[in-house]
Formats: structure tokens, C-alpha cells, sequence
């Protein structure tokens, strides 16, 4: 999860997610960056709609629900 | 190979030297699968990579020959020839370039034999066909057609073929003549040969519902940190107060403080509880 | 609620829950401090499992909604 | 709970709620009457109309489920 | 109801629910006690473990969310 | 969750939410008081409508119906 | 929530949440750090048990229920 994490902080922070700044984030944790999880996480963000993702986890806390239902 | 060399033609001479050069000028040097991809279609396809990618074609020998000629780790490509290779060359990474690939793929007509990937729809409406054998045809493939208006008409969406199913040599002729395009077509990765290693398509594949669900998953659990740790943030301050006000209330009512702001809360569960004994009793 | 709320700062703090300790947390805020309400609640509490209190729904419990829908 | 529950059975019996009265009751139930704890309860429920209290609770968990479906 | 809330002021006392017990609170209360009722209200609790009882109706709210639904 | 109980009691009392309050209450309450902690407070709550927070809080328990539904 | 990530980040990787890992990751990402919410984030976690806060659901606002309706 540490790829996502990191990609959230761009996200947050209005920056661009690129595998540069991916890896620097990383790195500078101190985690061995593993360049192809990296280009993947890259890849599979470009279609996914962050902000969107986001808003569903403020209602996701109700996940439990559905099971009863 | 050597003899081979000597006897090459100067034409061929020049691809070998083309493929050679172009896999040293691109980052990612890859071979994809053309097999079954109609000329249009294919055409719509290369439209779709400009820009991204190239795509070359060449015989498959003389594609061996390069990649022999240039040697070192790139020389393994070779393996992965197979019926209708096509050379592709970008400087993207093999991800990107998978994904490219993927949304570059386009709908074509069914051949007798395909397997229809979902349910094939024929929907209800005027088709451009004259009344003639047409109409009795369609029929014979289950489909409701009749004469409106001096016009064929599908008088009703009918589902002809189920995912799964394989279209055979009458449904293929219809669901063709109805220009309905069901199956679908694209360029097949092979290998990708990317600064310095070979990465096959099933380690490119990326599931984007998966990382969506990552996504909502670290939101929640950011979420959840904040303020389970009482650290404020724009996002979370609301629900840290929230929760403390809620966490207040329960020691008071559970606690029986009998102050202004509880006391409603503390009838009510004093009813609550006496409520439940009294089923009991009752 | 500031009386309960100077209790969980207390309890929060790992500190013993006493007047004088509430007392001067509300003077602190600059609160006329009522005695009574104190010492009532001081005696409210006595005996009381603050942690398990806490997590124990003021409101009944809505777990209900989801087996209704 | 015994203090408000006392309030509760002077209500039911349409007394009205004092400080001698719940002191009374508990007194009568053997219990060591917290005169602090009398004190708040009666201070408490100064103006408020207990016959809606008890209404709204009855309610309160039904009246999450119509949201809900 | 008040017999019901005598009985909570006892259950919560850690006192043992009698019909003297119950005579006294309600007596104090000013309430013409009816005599049956207490006896009825002993009976039917006897071997009630009313602790039980009070903390499943913390999600019996359940019950009532079906029929609104 | 000290720091956001001193800024609860300051609201309900209608004081203001400064550094000053905050630290003054929970020093009062014999907390060693992190400075920081207080300023990230103070900057979070600028332009939080406390009074509309707690109000919030109230269905909370509701949580449970949305999925469900 | 950049500053909570860069927390992530750590406990996922397993090393320890300093002052100098969470400015060394925002700083990575080019963002400008706060020292304050930084030193605030590494008092606020002092003692808490990450995996359990994460875990934990913080039911957010309850716009959801209207929303389910």
C-alpha cells in the first residue's frame, strides 16, 4: 500500500503523479522502490478517477452494512 | 548465417538495418500479435498509436536476422516470434504501452466458429433494407423482422446469442449484414524488451478496479488514523469533534450525569431498559 | 457538557477525576464553577469503567436499519 | 440510574418531582442518597418535558429505519 | 410502569427485589400500591437476570426497524 | 483527544478558542501541554463550525443505514 | 492528510515515525512542510497503536443516510 500512499500524497498536495515522484517519496523512506510496481501503479492510476475513489471511502466506513442487507 | 549475409539482397539488407536501428533509437522494442486483424481495422489501429508508438512489419526471418545481428539480451526477443508478429517500438514503458494497446482496441464482425465475449443484442428499430429475402433470412436466425412502411423493421430487441455461446455460419452472416460488431480486436502484446529486460503480458495486466479499491482503502484508513489519533485535519476535524461530543454523551448517559444537555438521553434509556423489562413481565 | 468534557480531559490524561481537579479546569476556561455539579458528577462517575463507558451508544442502536432495508 | 428512575415514578404518578420526594423513594429503597446527585437531577430537569422525552425515545430507533428504507 | 421502575431502582442498587421492597418505594412515592401487581411483578421476575435482559434490548431496536420497513 | 475537549468546553462556554484557553485548561488539568499539538488544533478548527460539528455528531449512530438501503 | 500518509507510509514499511522520516518524505514530494503539524502528528501517534487506529472505523458525517433514502 505504500505505492498508493505515496500516490495520495500527490494527489493531496495538487502535485502530478509520476514515477519520479513516486520513487522519491519512497526512497526517501527509506523503502527499496521496485520500478515496475511503480510504472503498474502509474499505468492502472491513469484511469482511475482519485477524487472519486476518495468520496466513496467517506461512505465505505458503512461497508459493514451490506452484509446484513 | 553467414551465407545467408552474402547472398542478402540490398532490400533486405536495408529492413535488417531499419530494425536495427529503430531498436536502438526506441526505449522499448516489443512484438506484437497481427493474427486475425482485418486491414481496416488494423489501419484504425496504427491511427490510434501515432503518436505513442510505432508499429512495423516485417518477415519474420528477417526479423530474426536483426535481432541475431545486434546479439546481447535483446537477441532474446527472438523467441517470442510468432505467425503474424508485428515489430512495435515507443519509448513509453511496457505498462503504459499494455494499457495503450488495450484501449486501443476496437470492435470487429463475427466469423462462423467465434465465441461472442458478451450477450449479442439485436435492437428493435428500422433497419436499411428493402423488403426482400432479408426479412425471412433474419427470422431464421430467431429475430423478429417484418415489413413496416416499405421498410424491413426489427420489431423487437432480441438477445441472439449469449456470452459465451459460438456464433455459427447463418449467425455470422446476420449479425454481419446488421453490421453488429461483437467481437473484439486488438494488438496482442507478445514481449516487450524495455531497458534491459523482457516483460511478458501477464505481468503487465493491471487491474484497475483492484487499485481503485487500494484507493478507498488508504483514504479510510488515513481517514481512520486521523482521527482515532485526535490529529486534526481539514478532512477529519469535524469528525474528531464529532466523536468526542459522541463519547461524552455515553459516559453521561451510561454514567447517569444528570446534567441539561443528557438528561433527555438518560430518560430514554431509562425507558429503553424499563421497556425491556416490562416485555418481559407483560 | 463542559463538566463531562473536564472528566474525559482527566481521564484522557490518565489523571484521577476529583473536584478540585474539574473545578480548576473549569476555572481555568474561566467557568463559575457550580459546586453541586461537580460533586455530582464526581459521584456519577465513582465506580464507573470510563473506557467501557465510552464506547457503550447513548442512542440505541441503529444496527437495526440495515435487516430493515 | 435509580435517581432517574425515581423521577420517572413521580412522573408516572403525576407528583411532582423534588428534591424531598426522590430523596423519599430512594431512601425508602435503602439507598444512600447522594444529595449532590438529587440536587443535579432536579436541576436537570427544570423545564423539560419528560412526558416527550419518553415519547422520543420510544421512537428513536424506529425512526431510523424509515431513512433507511 | 412505576412498579417496572421500582424494580430498576433496586436491580441498580445491587438490592434484592421484593415486594416489601417495591411497597416501600412505591409507598414513598405517595402511590396507592396495588398489592397484586407487586406480587405479579416478583413472580414474573423471578429468575429474570435482568442485567441480561436490559443489554439485549440495546439492539432490540431491530425488532422495530423491520415493521417501519 | 485532551486538546479537542479544552476547545469543547471553551465553545460551550462561548469563550474563544486561543492558544492561550487551550493551553491554560489543560496545564490547569496538569497535562504537560505540547505546543504544537495546540497550534495544529487552532489551525484545524479555523473555520470549522463547531456548533454545526456537534449537531452532526448526534445520528452519527445512523451510520449503519445508507449502505443498507 | 498528506502529513497522516507520509505516517502510513512508515508503519507500513515498518520504521519508526520521526520528525525526520515524515519531513524527509513531504519534502520529497516537493511539498512545503509545516514543522509544526509535523511535530503535532509525531505527538499526537506518541504511544497509539497504528495498526488498531487504522483499522478502527471513524464513522464519517452522516450525509449518507439522506442519500440512501
Amino acid at each position: 500500500m505504500e505505492y498508493i500512499y505515496a500516490a495520495l500524497i500527490l494527489h493531496n498536495a495538487g502535485k502530478e503523479i509520476t514515477e519520479e515522484a513516486v520513487t522519491g517519496i519512497l526512497g526517501a523512506a527509506g523503502i527499496e522502490v521496485n520500478d515496475n510496481r511503480v510504472k503498474a501503479l502509474i499505468a492502472a492510476l491513469d484511469g482511475v478517477d482519485i477524487a472519486e475513489a476518495i468520496e466513496k471511502s467517506a461512505v465505505a466506513a458503512v461497508a459493514a452494512a451490506p452484509a446484513a442487507a | 548465417m553467414a551465407l545467408f549475409t552474402t547472398h542478402l539482397p540490398q532490400w533486405k539488407k536495408d529492413e535488417v538495418e531499419q530494425i536495427k536501428e529503430l531498436s536502438k533509437e526506441y526505449k522499448l522494442t516489443g512484438l506484437v500479435d497481427l493474427h486475425g486483424i482485418p486491414a481496416s481495422q488494423l489501419q484504425q489501429m496504427r491511427r490510434d498509436l501515432r503518436g505513442n508508438a510505432v508499429l512495423k512489419m516485417s518477415r519474420n526471418t528477417l526479423i530474426e536476422h536483426s535481432f541475431g545481428e545486434l546479439g546481447g539480451d535483446i537477441e532474446g526477443v527472438k523467441k517470442y516470434l510468432d505467425g503474424q508478429s508485428a515489430l512495435i517500438y515507443t519509448d513509453a514503458d511496457p505498462f503504459k504501452l499494455y494499457k495503450k494497446l488495450q484501449d486501443t482496441m476496437t470492435k470487429m464482425v463475427a466469423k462462423a466458429g467465434d465465441i461472442a465475449p458478451e450477450d449479442i443484442v439485436v435492437p428493435k428499430g428500422p433497419t436499411a433494407f428493402p423488403p426482400g429475402p432479408i426479412v425471412g433470412t433474419l427470422q431464421q436466425a430467431g429475430i423478429p423482422a417484418a415489413i413496416e412502411g416499405g421498410k424491413v423493421v426489427i420489431r423487437d430487441t432480441k438477445t441472439v446469442v449469449k456470452a459465451g455461446e459460438e456464433i455459427n455460419a447463418k449467425m455470422a452472416d446476420v449479425l454481419g449484414k446488421l453490421d453488429i460488431r461483437p467481437i473484439d480486436v486488438g494488438l496482442s502484446l507478445q514481449i516487450a524488451f524495455y531497458e534491459g529486460s523482457f516483460f511478458e503480458p501477464s505481468v503487465l495486466a493491471v487491474d484497475e478496479t483492484e487499485y481503485f479499491n487500494n484507493v478507498v482503502l488508504a483514504a479510510q484508513q488515513a481517514f481512520n488514523l486521523s482521527v482515532n489519533a485526535a490529529y486534526p485535519t481539514a478532512t477529519t476535524a469535524e469528525a474528531i469533534i464529532g466523536k468526542a461530543v459522541r463519547e461524552a454523551r455515553n459516559m453521561a448517559v451510561e454514567a447517569a450525569i444528570y446534567e441539561k444537555d443528557v438528561v433527555d438521553l438518560i430518560i430514554g434509556r431509562a425507558q429503553r431498559d424499563a421497556l425491556a423489562i416490562n416485555s418481559i413481565v407483560e
